[in-house]
């Protein structure tokens, strides 16, 4: 009975933060994306605002946008990332700088990371000064426009930049404490290098890199700064589409930017919860 | 029972006479809240302002950089909680965010006749002190500085600075991808796409205009033709906007388009002076006229020190403080003082100050005036711009 | 299939020398064991001989040709670690199938052989099991028949029975040997059961601080220790002072005849067993007293007094006698080994 | 054996590279007047942002102090709670276990702006807005989906063995916790740790929101500037902003590592 | 020194039964083995002791009180685990020192105390390593000695000694024997060593299939074993069929004296080492021809065709006979168990 409740116990602490504070503010928003927002003088309960903004087609587009945003910027992330932290470990000696440099993206906030991207990537940027002087190219046009372009290719560099140490980081934590030996009676046993990699060490880092995933998916899922700062004119990125309405100082408009939001929540969730599945297939190795 | 308590507060701070404000307004301290992304700004702000008011009056004051959607929502939280003692003295805020918060009873007043200098020093019955973009001011903000739309352009790249609609577009044509405008709802982008409308449909008819979107379209049909003409020769030709006229003015720095714009007509000075903009950049306006609009400042309903913030404002209106903002060294910012209303010593202060090279002289300006849209027309036009310009065409 | 030879391995930990010049061939299918006290370097030994460690001198040669420069993945000789390092995400099926997976067999063939392996190390029904999920006994059966599977060239067995019990380790060891033989897969096996490698090997390497001091036939070095170290490691021993004059041993305990005749001062050392006591009533010219008694099974552990001297004597259990009783005690001097004194 | 991969070696440095270049031009723009196409080097440099930033009148470097001792709060807070969930999630399994990962997830799956009205009104209620104690709680929400979940990975894979073992030996949970538990977790605990701080050090919505103002981080004056495209000024925040963070890290993880001599702990 | 009882113990993994309805007592300050194949439950039941597991059903009492709502930390019940679990970041003497810290001990009494230790496992020299640079005997010292370091109430050694070489191994056991009489520790044992279990213990209990078979003294597991199963555990034995008549036993190798009355159709089973050989001029009336042999250091395991029936036997190693040869063979039925035919 007693043992049965551990767990809970454990939990308790930071459920009360979730469920006591956060909760209570979700709440709030979904009343709001119902209409209820008696302060601006929105006393009504209705699923028009759902109806409405469900319904538009600019919606769906952003949705879209934000989808594939999310999902290129994080897969490519991982892949770099584990690549990452695999390079350091495999080229490793004790205490080097280069183990405290890569982490530096880290600590860019989003907003800053956004600058850094427009710095180097604009067509006024480094990149094409770079090319230009080369004589690669011969005009600022030429250059091909990663900024703003709908394509979202700054977005995702910006997300990719940042998101990578991370990775790395959580990565390179667990594959540097998996114990060596393990890798050794792989090799024993006739595993090459790359074997090693995949059959051990990638397996066993694998819960870690499936949080790490939805951790990053999740948030440049949900996140404006990015794509507010990076993004085109259209489509705009769903967080974008949010914090704009949100922004309107036309506060009726409220109930709009909280069913972006809901929805944004609720889109999460599914996919995480399909993410949870399929990687449940793929790796019976899950705490 | 709570909104009876609040009104006594407030007139009971209204009833007395100046002299006790001054008094209860000493040694406190003043929350001053507003847009915080220029370091000029901060800089007069926590320099000059704040220096002066502690010379002056012992008063601290203190300046929270803060978006004013932030400052909004604070406000109107605490609204919603019924917080009586409140976080913020004094709100920098204008045009439908001023709305918002006088529509939501987020404001304190009328106050504006308590201030010596206002009744002093400004012309009460003018357009510009009277509404804020279209909105009936009513004494619950005072005016702190104006601002007016300004095209700015590299003169060592543009012969010829185009001065109406058709030259803009004759030019843009002549120089493709050269030109842009940040997309609305950008503030800038949006003042630059209502003074194309004004320039080819003219202001009047919006001043009265029913807030509906067939009515609006209806009327600005002729300038969104133009944004569609326009929109092939454009920075990636149309395709995509900055998503700020801060990109934009970076854009400019960096010699990627020749022209950008500002609603700070003294905002290309301070840009040179910071070493951004190269030395050739130099303002201009249409010859219809450009959009001007006046910031103020407001204090919360359930602003804590309103003594303080009452003192603090009068004091932004002196002659002192106007000149000084003016000042492009310090700021820039145009000043609210009416002309007339000051005696000759008091005029010498302001035409000693040197206006910087490559912006346009105050009375230049002044004739170029329009007045703003009233506010809740323009997300309408940022709808219908959204709807017809970046996503069309494709 | 294949010599393994050690030339001159050293190696050093923190400037300590754990690995002192170690010499060893194993021939070609030939069944090593290594003895020796804990901690004086078998598994090093043997992480040497895959590669897994880098010796600070010396040379490694399988077939007469050097393999230090061989990555460890290709050398083919595997190792069953001390502490089994199952790979704890794989089942014991995907544990046992590691090898051939990575030597990409095909994997109809693959399944059977794991089929077979599990079969043989008795595992059936455990086969999903995770390591977390299995007793000691059975992480160590997975991991030799994770090493077997792949049928290395050289098979390195670090205490492989180590936690299994004694019938099961009988079967283990009957089947290891079995296919060695069969496989003719040159084979060390470290263990700290004596006879294990007595009855195992053919031949058994003793080690002592990082030496080898004796290398030869079970029988050798059993029944002539090179050195009193050597002897001593295999089990308690009783030694008896004395002097040899003309074929005759003389101690405290009595005077025996010998053939010995090398030195004239001395230590005899008499293993228990080769002591026999009978009921007093049995002349043998030599009487004791039992002073303790210890019964072990099949055998009974008797300390006799003669003379104040204690000797130490392993018997069949059936012969039962209590403490105090008076015995007449055989010793059989020919199979003494004679140590000279220091 | 351990060869040093040149493979590798040439992979990491360019890796590296890449995530340093766009750093290095930060710096550049921290001192940079202005720096028109083409040029490769910017055509003038000064101090404004420099100057700006260091004069006490625009109090930075006051609020830099502030900004690093509210995240270590936040940080400590976090990770004090973040341990005994993790360990629930990473060694037992129980009922419901899935919906706290969830929820656990949650801060991070839904958009702040969504719920910080909600969680404002909340705070005005327990006179926990505009208080230091209001933000650092506010900061802890979206903290803790990083501390939980990389903590929760930790614990997957050292297991319960060697509390047991020191239970086993006299140890009170709490004993078993500080001698056993602390150090085997300590790397993960610096690499967790250095993500709240930053995630609380680059919160920006949310305190304005909850401080209302009347508490100021580094984030919230830095911020401005970014939006403004005042590059020299956001380079000059930026610049310090990181610097703060890698020395703080730097030493954290040097002292970690000196005091509990972490290597490999982790069994398996 | 508590008297410690196991009632109706009963644990299942995945629904799979792995104890089933154990009881066991044993009393202050007694040494008991448990003894059991490999995967049979034997780490289970000490961790349920330790409070490591709760057990689905049944109660542990210690001194007649049941301890199951006593937290592990409080029970004094300590086990040393088969694979070692030595705390990584501590050193040899800070692992060893651990408990004692706990405890609250003072600090030159705990480092005195520790010194003690580390002369007593014999890991003078390596105080300060940490554990990945220790051998696997050396692990399982340090373990040893930081279990017995805390003076617990109850010890339970789980095959504490297995990675231990013979003489070590002895020494050790002899050394936690003193201690366990002295300080009158209740210890349980587990061991895959049978010698071992029947020399050092007081009682023995034998676990099957998670089931204790039989629980008795040393003499009376190996000399009665209650089933045919708990027999076999110990060792190979020869069964040979046959049937009882007036106290005679008829089997194909011959006709038996016996006292034995109980059935009249059943096996005989005889240990190996109850079977005795002798040159072919001795007369035993059984003669029998040498098939296999093998030499195990004290002994030699020699199989022998009697009337095509072949029977196992172990003799001292002195007897040395060659595959072939004809020998006399003496079998005593007295010492025979019977085993009725199912
Ligand atoms: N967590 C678990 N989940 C499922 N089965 C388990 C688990 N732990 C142990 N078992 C099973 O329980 C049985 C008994 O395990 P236990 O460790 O008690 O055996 P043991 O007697 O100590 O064996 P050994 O001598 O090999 O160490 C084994 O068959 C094992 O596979
Ligand atoms: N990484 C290391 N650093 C320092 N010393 C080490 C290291 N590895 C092993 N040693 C030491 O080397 C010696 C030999 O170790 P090794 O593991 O070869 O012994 P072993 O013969 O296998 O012993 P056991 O029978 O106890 O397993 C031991 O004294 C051990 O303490
Ligand atoms: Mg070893
Ligand atoms: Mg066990």
């Amino acid at each position: 009975m007693k043992r049965n409740l551990k767990p809970y116990v454990l939990l308790l602490p930071v459920m009360l933060v979730i469920l006591g504070i956060f909760v209570s503010g979700l709440v709030m928003a979904l009343i709001q994306s119902l209409g209820y927002f008696p302060v601006v003088g929105l006393k009504d309960i209705t699923l028009k605002y759902y109806k409405e903004v469900l319904t538009d087609k600019s919606f769906l587009s952003s949705l879209s946008f934000s989808l594939y945003i999310s999902f290129t910027s994080s897969i490519i992330a991982i892949i770099v990332g584990i690549l990452l932290a695999y390079s350091i470990l495999r080229s490793n000696k004790k205490e080097r700088m280069e183990q405290i440099v890569y982490k530096l993206p880290i600590i860019v906030p989003h907003a800053v990371a956004a600058l850094l991207m427009y710095n180097v990537l604009s067509q006024s940027g480094i990149l094409p000064r770079i090319l230009y002087n080369m004589g690669i190219i011969s005009s600022q046009s030429e250059f091909p426009s990663l900024i703003f372009d709908n394509r979202g290719i700054g977005i995702i560099l910006a997300y990719v930049w940042k998101e990578i140490p991370f990775i790395a980081m959580v990565v390179y934590t667990i594959l540097s404490n998996i114990n060596d030996k393990l890798s050794e009676v792989a090799l024993n046993l006739g595993a090459n290098k790359r074997q090693v990699f995949f059959h051990i060490l990638l397996p066993l880092i694998m819960p870690s890199v499936f949080s790490a995933f939805i951790i990053i998916f999740a948030f440049s899922f949900g996140a404006f700064e990015v794509p507010y700062l990076l993004g085109p004119t259209a489509p705009k990125a769903l967080p974008v589409k949010a914090y704009i309405e949100y922004n309107n100082p036309d506060l009726t408009h409220r109930p709009y930017s909280m069913v972006i939001n809901m929805s944004l929540t609720f889109i999460s969730i599914i996919l995480v919860w399909l993410y949870h599945k399929s990687f449940k297939l793929i790796s019976k190795y899950d705490g | 029972a709570c909104g009876n308590q609040q009104t006594k507060q407030q007139a009971s701070v209204l009833e007395k006479d100046w002299e006790t404000i001054l008094k209860e307004a000493k040694g406190t301290k003043v929350n001053f809240y507003g847009w915080g992304g220029s370091q000029m700004t901060n800089s007069w702000i926590d320099n000059y302002l704040a220096k002066r008011l502690k010379e002056e009056y012992d008063i601290t004051l203190n300046r929270v950089g803060m978006d004013i959607d932030s400052i909004l929502n604070i406000m109107l939280n605490e609204k919603q909680m019924e917080v009586k003692e409140g976080t913020i003295d004094v709100v920098w805020i204008n045009g439908e965010n001023f709305f918002t918060a006088k529509e939501n009873d987020l404001l304190f007043g009328p106050f504006t006749d308590k201030l010596p200098n206002f009744n002093k020093y400004i012309d009460k019955d003018s357009v510009e002190v009277k509404y804020d973009f279209g909105f009936q001011v009513e004494g619950y903000e005072a005016p702190y500085g104006k601002a007016q739309f300004v095209m700015i352009h590299d003169k060592a790249r543009v012969d010829k600075v185009p001065v109406n609609h058709e030259e803009l577009l004759q030019f843009v044509k002549n120089n493709p991808g050269e030109f842009t405008y940040p997309a609305p709802p950008d503030f800038t982008g949006s003042a630059f796409v209502r003074n194309i409308i004004y320039d080819i449909v003219g202001y009047e008819q919006f001043l009265d205009m029913e807030p509906k979107k067939e009515v609006v379209e209806e009327a600005i049909k002729p300038a969104i033709d133009y944004f569609k003409q326009l929109k092939p020769y454009l920075w990636k030709e149309g395709k995509t906007y900055p998503a700020t006229i801060a990109q934009l003015d970076n854009m400019f720095a960096d010699k990627e388009v020749v022209m950008t714009m500002s609603y700070n007509p003294n905002h290309v000075v301070s840009k040179k002076q910071t070493g951004e903009f190269p030395e050739t950049a130099s303002s201009f306006v249409f010859d219809k006229g450009t959009i001007g609009n006046t910031h103020f400042l407001a204090i919360p309903h359930n602003a804590p020190n309103k003594a303080g913030a009452l003192a603090v404002i009068n004091f932004i209106l002196s002659v002192e403080a106007q000149a000084s903002k003016y000042d492009p060294n310090n700021w820039g910012d145009l000043p609210v003082l009416d002309n007339d209303k000051l005696n000759e010593e008091e005029k010498e202060v302001f035409s000693k100050i040197k206006i910087g090279e490559g912006a346009i002289r105050q009375d230049v300006l002044l004739e170029h005036r329009l007045p703003e849209m009233p506010a809740n027309l323009i997300p309408i036009i940022e709808e219908i711009w959204m709807e017809n310009i970046p996503a069309k065409g494709e | 299939m294949s010599r393994l030879e050690l030339k001159n391995i050293t190696k050093k930990f923190d400037n300590k020398i754990i690995l002192d010049n170690i010499n060893l061939v194993v021939e070609e299918g030939e069944m090593v064991s290594l003895l020796g006290p804990s901690g004086c370097g078998k598994t090093t030994t043997l992480k040497i001989i895959t590669g897994l460690i880098y010796p600070d001198n010396g040379d490694v040669l399988l077939n007469n040709k050097s393999v230090l420069a061989v990555p460890v993945e290709k050398r083919e000789t595997v190792i069953v670690f001390q502490d089994y390092l199952l790979f704890p995400h794989m089942t014991v099926e995907e544990n046992i199938g590691f090898g051939l997976k990575m030597a990409k067999v095909d994997k109809k063939v693959r399944d059977k052989k794991v089929k077979e392996m599990i079969n043989l190390v008795r595992l059936n029904g455990h086969e999903k099991k995770y390591p977390r999920e299995l007793s000691g006994g059975q992480k160590q059966r997975v991991a030799l028949a994770r090493a077997i599977a792949v049928e290395p060239k050289v098979l390195l067995l670090d205490e492989p029975f180590s936690n299994l019990d004694g019938r099961l380790r009988e079967n283990m060891r009957e089947f290891v040997c079995e296919l060695q033989k069969q496989l003719k897969i040159t084979t060390i096996l470290v263990t700290h059961d004596r006879e294990e490698a007595l009855m195992t090997s053919d031949k058994v390497a003793v080690m002592l601080e990082g030496k080898i001091r004796q290398f030869g036939s079970p029988e050798e070095i059993y029944k002539k220790p090179a050195t009193k170290d050597v002897a001593d490691f295999f089990g308690e021993k009783n030694y008896i002072k004395g002097t040899i004059e003309n074929n005759i041993f003389k101690s405290r305990i009595g005077n025996f005849k010998t053939t010995f005749n090398k030195f004239s001062k001395g230590k005899a050392m008499i293993r228990p067993e080769e002591i026999e006591i009978f009921s007093k009533d049995v002349d043998t010219g030599l009487l004791g007293k039992i002073k303790k008694k210890k019964f072990a099974g099949d055998r009974m552990y008797y300390n006799i007094l003669i003379n104040d001297v204690e000797i130490k004597c392993i018997t069949k259990f059936n012969k039962n006698y209590n403490v105090g009783d008076m015995v007449s005690v055989k010793i059989d001097f020919n199979d003494a080994v004679f140590f000279k004194e220091e | 054996m351990k060869k040093r991969s040149l493979f590798f070696t040439v992979i990491m440095y360019s890796i590296i590279f890449l995530l340093l270049f766009p750093l290095v031009i930060l710096f550049v723009w921290s001192f940079t007047k202005n720096w028109p196409w083409p040029n490769i080097v910017p055509k003038a440099f000064g101090l404004r942002a420099i100057k700006y930033v260091f004069s006490p009148t625009s109090k930075s470097l006051k609020t830099l102090l502030f900004s690093v001792w509210l995240s270590s709060v936040v940080t400590i807070i976090t990770l004090f709670i973040s341990i005994p969930a993790a360990k629930a999630l990473g060694l037992y399994k129980f009922k419901g276990k899935r919906l706290f990962k969830l929820l656990i997830l949650a801060p991070i799956i839904v958009p702040p702006v969504a719920v910080s009205m909600g969680i404002h009104v909340t705070f005005i209620r327990l006179g926990l807005a505009n208080t230091f104690l209001g933000v650092v709680l506010m900061h802890i929400i979206p903290c803790i989906p990083y501390g939980v979940r990389i903590l929760t990975n930790v614990f997957e894979i050292i297991g319960e063995s060697m509390e047991m073992q020191a239970r086993v030996l006299g140890a009170n949970p709490y004993k078993t916790f500080f001698y056993i538990t602390l150090p085997m977790i300590s790397p993960g605990l610096v690499s967790a740790g250095s993500l709240i701080f930053i995630v609380s050090f680059s919160q920006y919505f949310t305190t304005f929101l909850i401080g209302g103002g009347k508490i100021v981080t580094f984030f919230m004056l830095m911020f401005p500037y970014i939006q403004s495209g005042d590059r020299m000024m956001a380079s000059v925040y930026s610049l310090i902003f990181i610097l703060t963070s890698l020395v703080l890290f730097v030493v954290i993880e040097k002292t970690v590592k000196a005091y509990y001599k972490a290597e490999n702990y982790f069994y398996i």
